[in-house]
């Protein structure tokens, strides 16, 4: 049912100012979509790290796709800072809304308990709770004084965007225990994943199997593609392409040598990187 | 024996653990190989105690509920042990992972670092937080954190079983009594001094007459951390154990999904 | 690790007065404890049903060991009306607490995240919410102006006491989609579990097989009882005993009857029933 | 073409999910079978439009998320109809699934029926609640339930983007005006009577002067039910496939977990 011919059908459904939910790089970024998001040009999008952001959110802020950058953090771990969202941040070229973990995943399971907002301890004191003024601190509501707390308002992203192994024939969604990434798609309106490969399988009817998937209720459209993560690691599938990585933390320090790896890479698919 | 600053500080962390029996489970966050390996051997010398968690690690890491478990297992209780860092930490134990300011202060940024992470809710849940920052200069242990990711010590209405309990650097290990809101110097690693250790520290902290000196990693310790956690720890940092252990470790086999 | 030699072991943890946390019947209820429970004689228990119970609730307050009752339904499903729940409730021998199914996830998500509480919509203007004093009604507390809403304290179990198909050598134990069970084991203190087999595996070991893995971090014991969940069903094990269970509903219906019930019960153990 | 009760009332919940097109996904509760006919009707005759889910279905269930996915599912808005029943229900369209009460009212129970399972949140956040309940009968029409497990309507001020629309019984189809809390005679089912409505019924209700008589089954749609819905309900309730279609169902072959 939900699935579409392309890649670029998939991001030609993402308009500009839309807020985007992304994964972390442990779990399963769409780096396809990355590139077709940058490459369709979308502008001015509100992206929601889901807590923690790396490549791909440093490519879309370098390409000028983001207005809004909502994140615990933003590095591409091995690999150092992330040169474009470190420059964007220090020329003040993009809001940033900083936050920290718990909050990004408790915003999340508001929308998914259609509730206005949800409770969470810590951050009292912090200048993340200081200065995110949608965030309320009020004394104990329930009256038992147990002291102040920090409520966080729901986040429902217009889009969950991100990568997996596979998905069935009827565009159920393996996720493994990548719960985040459920998370997100319960939060957000619209699902948009890319897979590795469309299998003839039902994996709702397999007890195992079920227990790792997101049904296609919750998935709006599925594309294949393959090496849909690269350079990043898919793991069980590949590792990251860490030479790639380093490659693009190098050039991407300056904005012409960012600009360079960009042409490149949106160039150049890597259907092989899989192998 | 001679041993590397890595494994020192690793003994350090270790010992932390070791001594403290209410230290049941410890959890280590992502791109930690120090505290992790000190985790690691805490639990060989102690036959077992405190359970080790090793957030995206490729072993020693139990969790399967996704991103938020492991911020859910600290708010349960169930979590007795963290480390964290900091680009700029102060004196009453305020730390810093956004960057460094201006004069007008946030959000204008000077340099920016990735951010606070969990920090700001960890700090607050988990009893026994770690600070473990190598660098000890000016640099980082400033008199004033320019943002503060995660407050030192809270107000007493603030519900926050936890906090910082130690800090670990290159030169010495501090303890901090949250009370007073200070640091404390508890021992100065082999070949530093006090006085080298106040040249580098931009805010005051107490210290006996005579300050310990950081005992050295014991030999058994040592052969451990070489032979058998270098291989552990390894599965999830290979370049580390590369480095510090001069072992090369195979790829942990995972039954793909 | 977390291995005890029996059911027996298991039950001796269980102290008068504890707050028991058990699932639905579609969910893996743990039979063999529930029997143990009520040989061992445990009084006063606290049994909060996710968020229904059945047969085994209905035993434990026929056999007396229940003071107080919260759940959202009490049912054996088609075989009808619990019978000592209802009698229990007619009496007033118990106190009830009645709920609806959100509210006990939310309260047992509460103590999952270590919040002392957690909105949920709806329940305004029901007797539901006007008889729980627990629970607390506000309005909009971050000020939005989205109306009232209604706080549900967090629920901690001393005991979540479920059966599984299977656990690993290390006491990881399989719950594949039940996710209840695993929320259940969050929100509990200790979590008891009884297992059709102990297999000599590490379920996290295999990205597929952790999806539906609870770890053995909130695992205080597992014990090994074969057809555990007889006469219930354990799906992907075995279905349910229909007659068995009608034999129940039918001899429970008055006090004598279930006491010559409970007595044949506690008496012989059904070691073939999983065949 | 001769029909079954049961297959009326199928026939009628179909009819109100066929004939709205804001009908995308319904949301069956355990137990039944009627309902979940209904839908998985509409679904064959509209060329899939509702999606069907039957909640701890052998088939045409999603759910991966736990007991608590329904409820939250339904509060992201993401299911357009639910079913809800009643030990007594009022003219208000208030709602009691506990038990009937003695004179001083609850918590003092005459009869104890299971409880409100989650009624008390389905009924404020599924925009198209059709309350089913076949029994037709002062014991259950009364004029004040005497317990509330769920409030037909609600103040302006409290969020409640859903309620109420219909009322299937065996004698009628009404639909509910939230806005007067009235309900409303929409047709009599063949062989029945408006008085007999009226005298059956413990609250008062509008009526048009000239009611209309529910329409039967069609032969299409009986076909459908007799030789296709019949066997894929069956996969969850044999016992009733077998009473009402006379169709034996293999149990659904699932792998084993």
């Amino acid at each position: 049912m939900n699935f579409v011919n392309s890649v670029d059908d998939l991001a030609g459904r993402v308009g500009d100012g839309a807020l985007v939910a992304m994964p972390p790089e442990y779990s399963w970024v769409s780096m396809a979509m990355t590139r077709a998001l940058i490459a369709k040009g979308v502008r001015d999008l509100h992206v929601l790290c889901v807590p923690i952001g790396g490549m791909a959110v440093d490519m879309l802020v370098g390409a000028g796709c983001v207005g809004t950058l909502e994140a615990a953090a933003v590095s591409l771990g091995e690999a150092g800072l992330a040169p474009r969202f470190t420059a964007a941040i220090q020329d003040a070229a993009i809001e940033m809304r900083d936050s920290t973990c718990p909050a990004v995943h408790a915003g999340l399971q508001a929308s998914e308990k259609g509730v206005p907002f949800m409770p969470l301890g810590g951050l009292i004191g912090s200048d993340i709770e200081k200065y995110r003024a949608d965030w309320t601190v009020v004394d104990d509501p329930t009256g038992r004084g147990q002291g102040p707390i920090v409520l966080i308002p729901a986040i429902r992203p217009d889009f969950a965007v991100f990568h997996s192994p596979r998905a069935d024939r009827d565009g159920n969604v393996w996720i493994g225990k990548r719960r985040e990434l459920m998370t997100m798609a319960h939060a957000a309106r619209d699902t948009l994943v890319t897979v590795e490969e469309v299998v003839d399988d039902d994996f709702l009817a397999d007890d195992t199997l079920a227990a790792g998937t997101l049904p296609n209720l919750y998935v709006s459209g599925v594309a294949e593609a393959r090496a849909g993560a690269w350079p990043l690691a898919l793991k069980g599938s590949y590792d990251a392409d860490r030479a790639e990585i380093s490659r693009y933390a190098a050039e991407a320090r300056t904005e012409p040598g960012f600009e360079a790896y960009l042409e490149g890479a949106l160039a150049a698919a890597r259907p092989d990187a899989a192998e | 024996m001679s041993y590397r600053p890595e494994e020192l500080l690793i003994t350090v962390i270790a010992r932390l653990l070791e001594d403290d029996p209410a230290v049941r489970h410890v959890a280590v966050g992502a791109a930690s190989p120090i505290p992790g390996s000190g985790v690691l051997l805490a639990r060989e010398t102690t036959g077992g105690r405190p359970r080790a968690s090793i957030i995206h690690g490729e072993s020693n890491n139990p969790f399967t509920d996704g991103a938020r478990e492991i911020f859910d297992c600290a708010g349960q209780g169930r979590i007795d042990v963290f480390f964290l860092g900091g680009v700029q930490i102060d004196g009453e134990a305020n730390i810093n992972l956004v960057g460094t300011t201006g004069a007008g202060g946030y959000p204008e940024i000077e340099r920016r670092f990735p951010g606070s992470f969990g920090s700001a809710y960890m700090y607050f849940v988990v009893p026994k937080v770690i600070l473990f920052r190598p660098e000890h200069t000016r640099r980082v242990f400033v008199p004033k954190v320019d943002f503060i990711s995660a407050p030192g010590v809270s107000d007493p209405g603030v519900h926050r079983p936890g906090g910082p309990k130690f800090l670990v650097t290159e030169l010495c290990l501090m303890s901090f009594n949250s009370d007073a809101r200070r640091f404390r110097l508890e021992s100065i690693h082999p070949g530093h001094s006090l006085d080298e250790i106040r040249d580098n520290t931009g805010f005051d902290f107490d210290a006996a007459d005579h300050v310990p000196v950081t005992p050295e990693p014991e030999p058994a310790r040592l052969d451990l951390l070489r032979n058998k956690i270098g291989k552990e720890i390894g599965a999830t940092y290979p370049g580390f154990a590369a480095e510090v252990f001069g072992i090369e470790v195979e790829k942990t086999e995972r039954k793909a999904s």
